[in-house]
């Protein structure tokens, strides 16, 4: 499974993209947040408050419950800036 | 037509290049970096986006300004990278056989673009960089077309 | 600023001469002469107007854009002559540091071009000419903008 | 007194521009039709339905009661076409 970091998310947990295997036990997008932040400090910093924190499953957005499959590509981004111009 | 690049695009040419049969309405935007606001130095910005997302989401927006107008031909660029002040970073051109039509497309496409489009913006500061955080009032000029809909 | 020419003009030099100090939003619009609807072959058209007072009317206008909206700049150019479909004949392109003033000034100027815009237009067919007269319904674009104000 | 015609009326009348003296009792806009109507059937035919027939002085828009001096710039012309794109 393909991981994607974006913005201040990449810059906390230190890269912007990493693959891995899913954890049998991890179904969602939710579950999968909270086997990252086990992963160490600057994972458990990026995704501390989700209230900032947006999801995409395959290019889509999604939410927390969202199911994920092996292969699947799930990005983490803050919500978009608006107003660049 | 959508495109997501991190080169300058010229405004005249892409406008020439707008194809139909019918065209006699040509709407175009640009949105530009701005400058300082009262003297103040403002530095560079750099966009970031999600290759392969932003395009799909840009394509998404495209097709449904086409379905809401008859527009004989559109296109929206966006770029990405590292901007200064005064660049070009977004462009929209709507053409239509009607000024209605390519006007009100345009309008939409920029609300939507100015809102909603995937990218995040690290700000160069004198005391270091920032990423900046969104624009929750943004939001309300995206909304008013969906009650539109 | 205010053209009134037979000469073509450059839409990508016109918005880049636009100049301000914090222009964040260019808005343009082009129309063209438009090309036959079902495949009917039209002709060329000429558009005649009173030199001086076209000018004098087009002058007036720009200057209530200005006064409505915080526009950077504003420009406007309207062709006179003979010219065949596919043409350019009138640009439109408003400067603000704001999305909402330039796209709402230049659909505002070109509500106000297509309808009331001193210019006569003798249409080319095949037999022969003929001076079209005004169309009654397009009076009603432009008189929103009157309500608003 | 210099007075324009354009469109329809220029091809009616025959002539884009001409300069006149203004007679001593053609004071108003509508007096001056009047009288360039006893100039000849191009002019007749050009000004006899005034309902698709505009006029301005020195520039500006002018109804059949505005008062005219020797000097001013008159025009006459149809209501401006619109739709043009």
């Amino acid at each position: 499974m393909k991981l994607l970091y974006f913005s201040w998310l990449k810059q906390k947990i230190g890269t912007g993209e990493e693959d891995i295997t899913l954890p049998g036990d991890v179904a969602t997008v939710g579950a999968l947040v909270d086997w990252l932040k086990g992963r160490g400090p600057g994972y458990a910093e990026a995704l501390a408050d989700l209230s900032v924190v947006r999801f995409a499953v395959n290019q889509d957005f999604a939410g927390l419950d969202h199911g994920l499959a092996d292969g699947d590509e799930v990005a983490f981004f803050p919500p978009v800036t608006g107003g660049l111009w | 037509m959508i495109r997501v690049q991190s080169e300058d695009f010229d405004v005249g040419a892409e406008m020439a290049a707008m194809s139909g049969n019918n065209i006699g309405a040509l709407a175009s935007f640009v949105g530009l970096v701005r400058g300082g606001e009262g003297g103040g130095a403002i530095g560079a910005m750099t966009l970031e986006h999600y290759p392969g997302m932003t395009e799909k989401k840009l394509a998404e927006i495209e097709a449904e300004a086409r379905s809401r107008w008859p527009l004989e031909d559109c296109l929206v660029i966006h770029r990405y990278g590292r901007l200064e002040p005064g660049e070009r970073i977004v462009l929209v051109v709507t053409a239509s056989s009607h000024r209605q039509a390519a006007l009100e497309a345009c309008a939409f496409l920029i609300d939507w673009l100015k809102t909603s489009a995937p990218f995040w913006k690290y700000e160069e500061r004198e005391a270091g960089g920032e990423w900046v955080a969104a624009r929750a009032e943004d939001g309300r000029a995206a909304k008013k077309w969906a009650a539109k809909k």
